[in-house]
């Protein structure tokens, strides 16, 4: 093993005495304040936040939200995956069930009847996004959430999806059903039978 | 619409039945004999067949529906045959198939075989009809159609729909084989 | 005029008394509350930061280009702070030795105000007789070290209320500080009262005045005074009372609200008087080299009384400025410090001095 | 009546035969010696096959179509395997190895030597000296161009899909597939979310044709509803047009579906499996007392399946017994403790209780259980009951049985009352007894068990004329409305306990949610009453109270608890 040893010198005693790096001290917070304090040269570097915003880089991990496709409809099918992943198990989604309201679009089957995250437990980790099958839930820019209560921190799927806005991306179920639509129908047609769309 | 078998035809297929070591062995020739009096094989046909060999219905329903040639749907006075295989294809059969179905207002997407609504025309893509040499042909009912041209099918529609009433395959259907050549 | 000239004399004491009290005591309170908020600027621009800069009251808004400018430079702040300790929920916590944890913050504050009696803060006002001290003792240093000795019980005793490990140990770190630093302290004092002759501050001042700042002559002892000073009003590097990364918050962990900002008026309090301890037995008090005769009129009195507080100032200043520039010190080092440098120092100091004094300046 | 028990692993069906005939094959290299003929699908012996003398060597090989329980298909060849036999030279004689050892011919293609040919391991015997080579390089290359061509025309929509987490699918994917699929026409469609009966949905996009549920339906349910029709590519599972596919063990098929194609419109699109906390525990519905899996995610249930008993139920379980459940969840459970009709306090009932039942005079309590009690809650009252000389009984329940699973007694528990005595040979028999008793006015307290004793010739007038009427019940009736004292009971998945089902078989069950509100189970209540009452049990486990239970009934055979596995024991009646 490489261990290097570093040599420490014993401090000789006008070192020990405090009083140099007192006098050095004093010349760094004085050269501060020279460029900092009004009247001596006035540069502060603090943002002044809510009058000047943040410009949020890409790739920045803000809040999760749920996303629509192009057609204003719900891109999650409640696969519940984001919910499995969710480290601090902020994310909680309620399947439709069996007599569920069906799916807002052609041909997905499933949609969730509920979908709310605890933006108290949310991390921003993204492992949601990452995880998602559906394209259906982001991190987006939002840094500054606030509520006068919990339960109003607790975002459900309407809020999610107000504040997801659209994400265009390749409609699967649609491009599935169109692909099924463009094929021959079948020889013989099975009943009794309900198609889905 | 009761459905029910002739007599003599029931006594004849029960005969039959005896020809075989085991009933269910028996199902292909019932259906056989039942598409050929009936025209098709109806489901009522189907469930008849299975209880008159100790069967389910759906066991005799698999078999109708793994054979083409069992038609669950009643087909019209002319049954246009068109081949798809692969010198007919060549030859262009798509391509009068399509013709066929527009001129009678029909899918040509469809995998099945198509019949317009008045009953007087089937259209079906069916596989080789063994008269590569001459593609594209068509059979006609039982009658082959060889080198058909877009004028020859026209022909054989028009003499289809003179066909009003009558019995299904007995007046044949001539001069499509001139046309061609 | 007429009618206070021909009360009795004990009267006219006492109400000369009253209203110098009740003027240092609202002095010194105001001083404070801007205290801190020079301590807030001053850190904020040492740390490249603007401080507080938002707080206003809605009339700011009306006054033209004065209002925003005062705004940012936070001068409505003090008086937000203050209203917010007012109106702050006063929580109790279960299991605190109540008596006590209610005792502790007063027991804090009170020594700090205490210790400005004595102080001369200026020479005269007007009537050579108005003296601009409140109570111009003869024992004016022992005093001093008494009361500021009581100070250390309200931090034992709010270490000790609180019920909850983190107070009890600031309590107990700030029992032996503030003991092992007064015995420093005092001894870096003895040296000076050689050389002057007397306890009474006011000699102390016409001493200085005459003689020179006793800092020049007594450099050592002043050294030691400051350091000393600083650990007795728990001001970093010294602040291991409180240390929040180690302690939370030491002994006012368990307090909020007013009985918080008690604490911290009387830190800010203790460092006033500490500042204004420092003015008068080191930089002359109320004097400068060129102006060290009382006062015969009005103007030269608010003058003196001017020149006592800039100095004091400064000083508050140097607090603060020291605050944002050294580390906390380990306890060893602190401990280490105090007994085996200063007081050894000390000791020293007083043996050379009284020594000058023997054979020297007889 | 001594009780010797029978240990669970050898209740399987014939009775010991000398030791059986073996054969030496190779697994993977490793030797093993299996039986020559292993049991078949119906438990008779025959040849045994590849994938079962792999499984002997611990080599799982992965099939779709094979099922332990049904016929074997052989479509699927998924099980594909390598393998190789001894080699015979022209004298009939094994050919050997420089060592001595064997020469083994690995199986190749008739008329392309060189071109390893596998053979599906579900329906090839094995044969003396045969070498398996379950995960040879041919043998991986055949499972993944296997697995390839089922995922060609599988929709890939796991997402929606109730089976993902327990898709045979999804599992050999990760283990045999591909990342990325090579397919880049069009796949097919064919009709999704069809319903095939009133419990199941077909997703025959999903389906890999590998008809394990045609074969359960026709050979073990004997309901031959479901067949493959159409052709080629457009294969799809049906019904006849018209039919529906409705048996009482239906949803036995949505747990042999190896992937999505048929899941259970209960619990479609309910919770994803992987959620689901899974309990053991055992059906409440008849007295056969199929095993089950509870599947419940933070208190609630959301599905029962089968758990494999070959003693009891096999692999299998009936749709009425699967969908039990969920009154659990009703709104109008017994959730507070009521005395005189008011909300109170289980100190305040259990004291009012014990202060009545020590004062009583001998003869003066009677006792109505339920067979749908545990053991040891029916051990307990039978304590009481002997202390107080009470009348005790409990009410049967019968229905139609069917030649599968289904039993006529309806009741979870007549032999394991029987046997605690707190019934007779014939349930309800002393129901006359107590009424008469009460109308008399000998009988001055009745204590009822989940049971409204109403509906049994005890009406309400009768009631009304009692005392005290301590009623412990999980849903409201007739009965709980007439307590004095109602104390609200836990359901079955609320609580552990044991059950002895018709034939004898004496089995746990566990825990899997809470009891809601202030609702306990009835052994908590049940052993401080008892304690209070009839002296100290000397335990307060239910593991203890049932060793003491088996312990004093000779019947029981005392059998410890822990000797009571998760399929349980059969005792001898």
């Amino acid at each position: 093993m490489s261990t290097k040893v570093v040599e420490r010198k014993p401090l000789s005693a006008w070192e020990r005495s405090y009083i140099p790096s007192f006098l050095g001290g004093l010349g760094v917070t004085w050269n501060h304040f020279k460029r900092t304090a009004p009247f001596l040269g006035n540069k502060p570097i603090t943002m002044e936040y809510p009058e000047q915003k943040w410009v949020v880089p890409e790739g920045y991990r803000g809040a999760p939200y749920l996303v629509k496709d192009q057609e204003g409809a719900t891109k999650c099918v409640s696969c519940q995956l984001c919910e499995f992943v969710c480290p601090p198990k902020a994310i909680r989604i309620t399947p439709p069930g069996e007599n569920g309201q069906p799916a807002d679009r052609a041909n997905a089957e499933k949609m969730p009847r509920e979908f709310e995250i605890n933006m108290l437990r949310c991390i921003f980790c993204g492992l949601c996004q990452e995880v998602c099958p559906e394209e259906a839930i982001f991190l987006q820019k939002d840094y500054s959430l606030t509520g006068t209560s919990r339960e109003e921190m607790v975002y459900n799927k309407e809020k999610l999806l107000k504040l997801g806005g659209t994400h265009a991306g390749i409609q699967k179920w649609k491009h599935k059903l169109e692909e099924a639509e463009a094929q021959e129908s079948f020889p013989v047609a099975t009943e009794p039978q309900k198609h889905s769309h | 619409m009761s459905f029910s078998v002739p007599a003599p035809l029931e006594a004849r297929l029960d005969e039959l039945v005896t020809h075989y070591p085991v009933k269910r062995s028996a199902s292909l020739m019932f259906l056989h004999a039942l598409q050929e009096h009936f025209g098709y094989v109806s489901r009522e046909a189907v469930e008849w067949t299975a209880a008159k060999l100790g069967l389910q219905p759906i066991n005799v329903y698999e078999l109708v529906t793994f054979y083409p040639m069992f038609r669950q749907e009643p087909l019209g006075t002319t049954h246009v045959k068109v081949c798809r295989t692969l010198s007919c294809a060549l030859a262009g059969s798509a391509a009068l198939r399509e013709q066929f179905c527009k001129k009678l207002g029909l899918d040509s997407h469809a995998h099945a075989p198509q019949t317009t609504p008045d009953g007087k025309f089937t259209v079906e893509f069916v596989e080789c009809l063994a008269a590569c040499g001459s593609a594209p042909v068509v059979l006609v009912n039982e009658d082959l159609h060889e080198r058909v041209t877009a004028q020859a099918a026209e022909k054989i529609l028009s003499e289809g729909s003179r066909l009003e009433g009558a019995a299904k395959g007995k007046t044949p259907v001539k001069g499509a084989s001139g046309a061609a050549s | 005029m007429d009618f206070f000239q021909n009360l009795d004399p004990a009267v006219q004491f006492f109400i000369f008394s009253a209203v110098k009290i009740g003027v240092v005591f609202g002095v010194t309170m105001s001083f404070v509350a801007y205290s801190v908020l020079v301590e807030r600027k001053v850190s904020a621009w040492i740390q490249d930061r603007v401080g507080p800069n938002r707080t206003s009251p809605p009339i700011a808004q009306f006054i033209p280009i004065l209002g925003p400018f005062l705004t940012r430079l936070g001068i409505f702040q003090p008086m937000a702070d203050g209203l917010k300790f007012l109106l702050k929920e006063d929580f109790t916590p279960n299991y605190v030795r109540l008596a006590y944890f209610w005792l502790a913050p007063a027991i804090a504050v009170i020594p700090a105000f205490l210790t400005l009696a004595v102080i001369p803060f200026g020479s005269t006002l007007g009537n050579p007789d108005n003296k601009m001290v409140i109570a111009d003792l003869d024992v004016g240093i022992l005093y001093t070290f008494g009361i500021v000795s009581l100070g250390v019980y309200g931090i034992v005793l709010a270490g000790y209320a609180a019920n909850s490990k983190y107070p009890f140990l600031g309590g107990i770190r700030s029992t032996a500080q503030m003991i092992s630093y007064e015995i420093a302290m005092g001894m870096s004092v003895v040296s000076v009262f050689l050389l002057v002759g007397d306890l009474n501050l006011s000699k102390v001042i016409e001493y200085q005045a005459h003689g020179g700042w006793l800092v020049f002559k007594q450099p050592l002892a002043f050294f030691i005074f400051l350091v000393a000073a600083f650990a007795e009003t728990n001001r970093l590097p010294f602040d291991l009372p409180e240390s929040e990364s180690e302690l939370v918050g030491g002994y006012h962990t368990e307090y909020s609200s007013m009985k918080f900002a008690l604490f911290f008026l009387g830190e800010y309090a203790n460092m006033i008087a500490s500042s204004a301890m420092m003015v008068t037995l080191f930089f002359g008090g109320w004097t400068l080299p060129f102006l060290g005769e009382p006062a015969s009129g009005l103007l030269g009195g608010l003058l003196h009384i001017g020149i006592f507080v800039a100095k004091m100032a400064a000083f508050m200043i140097l607090f603060i400025w020291v605050r944002w520039m050294f580390p906390r010190f380990r306890y060893d080092q602190l401990m280490d410090l105090g007994w085996r440098r200063f007081i050894p120092l000390a000791l020293a100091n007083i043996l050379v001095t009284a020594l000058v004094v023997a054979f020297v300046n007889r | 009546m001594s009780a010797p028990v029978t240990p669970p692993a050898t209740a399987a069906t014939q009775a010991a035969p000398p030791p059986p005939e073996t054969v030496t094959v190779k697994v993977n290299g490793k030797t093993v010696q299996v039986p020559k003929t292993m049991p078949n699908w119906q438990g008779k012996p025959e040849a045994t096959t590849m994938l079962q003398a792999a499984r002997c060597a611990g080599v799982d090989i992965p099939h779709y179509c094979y099922h332990d329980k049904l016929p074997v298909a052989g479509n699927c060849r998924m099980c594909l395997v390598e393998f190789g036999t001894p080699m015979i030279g022209p004298d009939r004689k094994p050919v050997l190895n420089e060592d001595g050892s064997p020469k083994i011919a690995r199986s190749v293609l008739p008329y392309e030597p060189g071109t390893p040919r596998g053979a599906i391991a579900c329906a090839t015997p094995i044969s003396p000296g045969m070498e398996i080579y379950a995960d040879s390089p041919a043998t991986k290359q055949m499972r993944e161009a296997v697995l390839e061509s089922l995922l060609i025309n599988h929709p890939l929509d796991c997402p929606i899909c109730d089976q993902a987490g327990e898709c045979k699918l999804q599992e050999y994917s990760v283990q045999h597939g591909q990342a990325e699929s090579r397919f880049v026409e069009a796949k097919v469609h064919k009709p999704k979310a069809v319903d095939l009966g009133p419990r199941i949905i077909l997703d025959d996009e999903r389906c890999v044709l590998c008809t394990r549920c045609i074969r359960f339906t026709k050979d073990i349910v004997n309901d031959d509803a479901l067949g493959i029709v159409n052709r080629g590519s457009y294969n799809t599972i049906s019904a006849f047009p018209g039919k529906t596919f409705d048996n009482n063990y239906t949803l036995n098929t949505v747990d042999l579906c190896p992937v999505g194609a048929l899941t259970s419109k209960d619990f479609r699109f309910k919770m994803r499996v992987w959620f689901l906390k899974e309990t053991a525990s055992v059906c409440t519905t008849c007295g056969t007392g199929c095993n089950t899996t509870i599947g419940s995610r933070e208190g609630v249930v959301h599905r029962l399946e089968p758990r494999a008993n070959d003693a009891v139920n096999g692999p299998w379980m009936c749709d009425t017994g699967r969908l039990n459940y969920k009154w659990i969840a009703r709104a109008d459970r017994l959730k507070e403790v009521r005395v005189g009709g008011r909300k109170s306090t289980w100190s305040t009932a259990l004291r009012e209780i014990t202060a009545k039942l020590s004062t009583a005079p001998a003869g003066s309590v009677a006792i109505v259980a339920s067979a749908r009690q545990t053991n040891e809650e029916l051990f307990l009252l039978k304590r009481l009951a002997t202390k107080l000389g009470a009348i005790t009984d409990s009410i049967a329940r019968e229905g139609e049985p069917d030649r599968l699973l289904v039993s006529g007694d309806r009741n979870p528990n007549s032999t394991g009352a029987r046997l605690t005595g707190v019934s007779f040979t014939e349930a309800g028999i002393q129901l006359p007894k107590i009424a008469a008793g009460i109308a008399s006015g000998t009988i001055r307290s009745l204590i009822v068990f989940g049971e409204d004793v109403t509906q049994h010739g005890i009406d309400a007038s009768l009631l009304a004329k009692l005392d005290m009427l301590v009623v412990s019940d999980i849903l409201p009736n007739a009965t709980t409305e007439a307590a004095t004292h109602l104390l609200p009971g836990a359901a079955a998945p609320e609580k552990r306990g044991t059950f002895v089902n018709v034939k004898g078989r004496l089995q746990k069950f566990h825990k899997a949610v809470e009891a809601p509100g202030d609702a306990r189970p009835e052994i908590e209540f049940l052993q401080e009453l008892a304690d209070a009452v009839a002296g100290p049990t000397g335990t307060s486990t239910i593991e203890g109270l049932f060793n003491r239970m088996t312990a004093d009934i000779p019947a029981f055979g005392g059998v410890q608890w822990s000797a009571v596995g998760d399929t349980g024991v059969t005792l001898s009646l």
